[in-house]
């Protein structure tokens, strides 16, 4: 865990609000592992005044990651605004990471699925023997295209759902998982995404007895369980002596059934 | 000018000498560990840890914390492991380290308070302890201390008599009149003043349309109150002689010094170690840099000078 | 769904109607006429204006202003024209105009007050009097009235017996407890109460060593104070029945509908109108959106949502 | 006076930390006078809040206006950053202007020489028979030159001086104004620079009985005369009936022998 400024060395806009930096940060990228997270800090002033997350998106050989991000707010605003030579401050890697598993199926939804392209990543690299599902899900082609489009480099083929039916399956990426897994139960899986689809694979998962990871996202101040501001509700099976878990060190990524799922 | 190229630092806060003047804020910098990767915890003035009370706390339901403009409302709620595993897991990582801890307590009776005191009487490597009587986010009691006068003064009073340790009082700002209940806890014997704890403050969605926070309510920290905070120091300077230690949307040297210039003799990083882990130790140097260029050979000489 | 399409937006006062909940904060938008530039002062809820004395005040030496994170402090002094200038000078105007007019007002004792009222009485074309018992930089007994539950009580009732004026009664933030303060006003006689004036606060030069504003503290506005003017007016709903106008940082549409929802019947823009001097009318024109867009008919169906 | 957003046609970085924008604003360029100043929002979140005021530095035919500024803090760090096609938010022409007389010296020092380019330019346009003295003065040939230069297109020569001697006279530029204007009693000054520049100039001009306009600088939160914030004090010889004068209204230029001057 490091904090460092980190110069850009590539920026690209992969669609009107979807911007993916490339950071060059050697020190970060090297302890690296899928799922987890560093903060930026998104502009000088103190409005806004916290550091944003953002999942590594890809670790590069050069020592570079990269975040892909969509431009939601003032922080967002401002990082995209910035400009290749300009530099950033990071804290990370942040937080824990996913498992792998034999048979590993990646679920990811709109954003979700930036963190799970580094995942593709790693299991290609390090455990090639891998048999990898990729479902990936967005409102519509054009959200989806930029999101899906890197897991082809790696030989993956997405199965692919849009809520318009503009591409792949026309409803929701949680559909396409009965198909894709039959009743295989060695199945792991590993999703990131909105909030009501993660509760749904979740619930789907614990029917067929599938292990599930999901990576969550609450607001944070300190990424680095200092404010303990993170706090999510534990499953009320899970022995936390009424303890609640924090998203920026006992996660982001939580086994489904750890979570207490809201409605 | 030996003076000059490496001023003194060190402060005095009543019994306790300190190296220097930055010290955390409690809450905001976990138990100190938490920052290794960042900061040498040693150089720091103290490390105040998160508020600690007898039982364990699990705190507030989620959402816990939401930014605002120039700051931050936190509705934490005191999670905390006890004092129990504060002695035994957290402490002698910080001992060891060879740093000074401040340790910050919050009970819900005097009762609780003074049980927490002898229990760090014992503890081994606790420099201080200081008395939060402000926070807003606990509704048992202990915010009635930090807004009443004679409360505060009872409480400093019996934490004072069973204490070993030197005794800093934590006070609120939700108050009409901070000077008053800094001189109650002088009176009631405490050894420094630490000021100010977060502003009560909500925030809500125009989405839900209802309170961001479970909570409803939060304290609000972060540079947003920093005029505020530097207000009360000032103030409060003007009526105690116990030492000040300045509190409030301290996040850069300048920040620091407009606190030292107003009378505190020490300060408290908060809610800036979430935005830049390694404030403290650029204050620290931003400090010392400030003195050798404006030729003060010592921290104590502006002490106040603002107010002179 | 002719409602949504053109909600209503007209608010009450107590007994003073106003086509739509957007006010100006006194002291942040002249006499009105400064805005005549850049907003339709008509198609404004009502135009408060700067604090007016019986006789005219030149007001605190500067330096006066400095900028804060998110914020700014003022130590004006209630430079203003006196009650006679203004009702030649400054009255006519806005009345011709068509405006509604809400005359902010000042004094050192309840007489000084009383007679202020008495002469805004005869005036042609005032809607309503907001006492302003809160201003932190007079120093001569107008902040008194403000910190003291029974003060503002009298001051309230011997006011209100002379006013023919709707009256309203603008609260002080730098208190213990807001909601006893706004009780006692509303026992008082108090048709309304606008909260929250400034925050006490402070700067000081690093470079000088010495206070930034010649009168040391000053008042605390702007986006900075949001949540603790939005927790105020959230607390004092819970505790009056007289409608309430919520002050403090507001700058969007999106604030002025989360001190509406939190019990505020109407609003007033403050230090928004030096950052953008069309914001008033982009306020208005976002709380309309809101509300098509919601599919909310009424602005009073949202008054106080987020309590509910 | 108006409110408009300006979008930035041209960017010039004059020196390392000297930016000159020119900003398309017929409507406000239209109606200014040299000596009125703009307020400029410098960037998009409340951090820093208010606008900052510039003075307006040129007027170009085609209705743009330029504002030159030195990069000092938050505000004008976030304005110096922006880039041509990228607008901001105006308002102006705020306050009064410099009144015109048959015998002019324009004396400016550091960024204080912005404004007179504007009304050398006006001198030059609208009253060529305008006899005029120019003495520009700052610390060194590296800040000067730059301020300097575009007096040379009106056809003035301006007399210099550098505190440190790089550049013209070794001093400062009040030094400058008894050799240039001789014993001669119609000469009137126009006066931008420090404060303390303004103030020496403006006790020569009583001594000699030279008329005096200076331009000053204040905090200011509104620029038009709502907030009280930019108070001077009159002179104590001036009928005011102890009120303060505003330099957003009652200025920024001032007859020097109205101000009381402080030490
Ligand atoms: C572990 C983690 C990983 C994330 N990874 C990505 C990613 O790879 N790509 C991506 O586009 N987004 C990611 N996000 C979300 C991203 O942090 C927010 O979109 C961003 O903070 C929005 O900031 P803003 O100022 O642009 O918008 P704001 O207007 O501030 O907020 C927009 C939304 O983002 C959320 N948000 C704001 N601040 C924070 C914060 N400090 N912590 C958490 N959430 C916040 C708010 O709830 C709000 O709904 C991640 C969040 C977390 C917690
Ligand atoms: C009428 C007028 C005309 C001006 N013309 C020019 C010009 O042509 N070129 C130029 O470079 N500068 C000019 N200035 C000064 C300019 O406004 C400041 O340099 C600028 O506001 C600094 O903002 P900042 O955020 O970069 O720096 P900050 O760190 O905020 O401040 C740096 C310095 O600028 C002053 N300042 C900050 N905010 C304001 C404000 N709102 N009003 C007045 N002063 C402020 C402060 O006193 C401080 O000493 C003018 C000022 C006034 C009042
Ligand atoms: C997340 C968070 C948790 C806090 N917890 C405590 C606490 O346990 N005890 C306490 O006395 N103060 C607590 N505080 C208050 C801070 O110590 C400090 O007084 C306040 O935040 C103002 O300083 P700042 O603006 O520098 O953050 C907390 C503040 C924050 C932001
Ligand atoms: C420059 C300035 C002058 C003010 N003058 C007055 C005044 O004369 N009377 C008054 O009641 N409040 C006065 N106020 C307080 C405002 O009306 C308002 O209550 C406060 O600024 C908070 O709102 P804001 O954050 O929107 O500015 C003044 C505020 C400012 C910034
Ligand atoms: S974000 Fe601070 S504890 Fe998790
Ligand atoms: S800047 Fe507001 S009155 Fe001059």
């Amino acid at each position: 865990m490091q904090q460092l400024d980190a110069p850009i060395t590539r920026r690209e806009q992969l669609a009107p609000d979807l911007v993916r930096l490339t950071l060059l940060a050697p020190a970060i990228a090297a302890g690296a592992r899928p799922g987890q997270f560093l903060t930026i800090k998104s502009g000088p002033g103190h409005d806004p005044l916290l550091r944003r997350p953002f999942s590594i998106h890809r670790v590069v050989a050069d020592g570079s990651l990269q975040v892909l991000f969509k431009v939601l707010g003032p922080g967002t605003r401002s990082l995209a605004r910035l400009k290749v030579g300009e530099s950033v401050n990071l804290v990370g890697p942040l937080g824990n990471y996913f498992q792998r598993f034999p048979a590993m199926c990646l679920v990811g939804g709109g954003l979700g699925i930036a963190p799970l392209l580094f995942l593709a990543q790693e299991i290609r690299d390090q455990a090639p023997e891998t048999r990898i599902e990729l479902l990936l899900g967005a409102r519509n082609r054009q959200e989806l295209a930029p999101l899906a489009a890197d897991f082809a480099d790696l030989g993956l083929t997405p199965r692919l759902a849009t809520d318009d039916g503009s591409w792949g399956h026309h409803g929701l990426v949680t559909d396409l998982i009965p198909q894709a897994l039959g009743a295989e139960r060695d199945w792991r899986i590993g999703c990131c995404g909105p909030y009501p689809m993660m509760r749904a694979v979740a619930a789907l998962c614990q029917e067929r007895g599938w292990g599930c990871q999901v990576s969550l996202e609450t607001m944070m101040a300190c990424g680095i369980k200092a404010c303990l501001g993170c706090a999510v509700a534990p499953s009320p099976r899970r022995e936390t002596g009424g303890r609640y878990l924090h998203v920026c060190q006992d996660g982001p990524v939580f086994n489904s059934e750890d979570l207490a799922w809201t409605p | 000018m030996d003076a000059v190229t490496s001023p003194n630092l060190s402060v005095r806060l009543g019994p306790l000498s300190l190296p220097n003047p930055v010290l955390t804020a409690s809450g905001t910098f976990g138990y100190g560990r938490e920052y290794e990767p960042f900061v040498d915890l040693a150089g720091l003035g103290a490390v105040v840890v998160k508020g600690i009370s007898l039982l364990p706390r699990a705190g507030n339901p989620p959402p816990r914390i939401v930014e605002t403009p120039c700051g931050m409302l936190n509705a934490i709620g005191l999670e905390n492991v006890g004092v129990e595993r504060f002695v035994s897991d957290k402490l002698p990582y910080l001992r060891e380290r060879g740093c000074r801890v401040i340790v910050n307590i919050l009970g819900d009776s005097v009762e609780e308070y003074c049980r927490l005191v002898e229990r760090l009487n014992e503890a081994e490597g606790v420099s201080a302890v200081e008395l939060n009587i402000s926070c807003p986010n606990v509704k048992r009691g202990g915010v009635a201390f930090g807004a009443n006068e004679r409360l505060a003064h009872e409480l400093t009073q019996a934490t004072r008599r069973v204490s070993r340790l030197p005794l800093i009082v934590k006070l609120s700002p939700n108050v009409t009149d901070i000077g008053l209940m800094a001189r109650a806890v002088e009176e009631g014997g405490a050894d420094a003043v630490s000021l100010i704890n977060t502003l009560i403050g909500m925030a809500i969605s125009v989405k839900t349309r209802k309170p961001v926070l479970a909570n409803v309510t939060g304290g609000l920290s972060g540079p947003a109150i920093k005029p505020v905070a530097l207000r009360m120091v000032y103030q409060v300077a003007g009526q105690v002689r116990i030492p000040i230690i300045g509190i409030g949307g301290i996040g850069t040297w300048q920040d620091a010094v407009e606190f030292i210039l107003a009378g505190a003799s020490a300060i408290q990083v908060g809610t800036a170690n979430f935005v830049n882990p390694g404030a403290t130790a650029a204050i620290l140097g931003g400090i010392r840099a400030y003195l050798q260029e404006q030729g003060i050979g010592d921290v104590n000489e502006i002490i106040g000078e603002a107010r002179r």
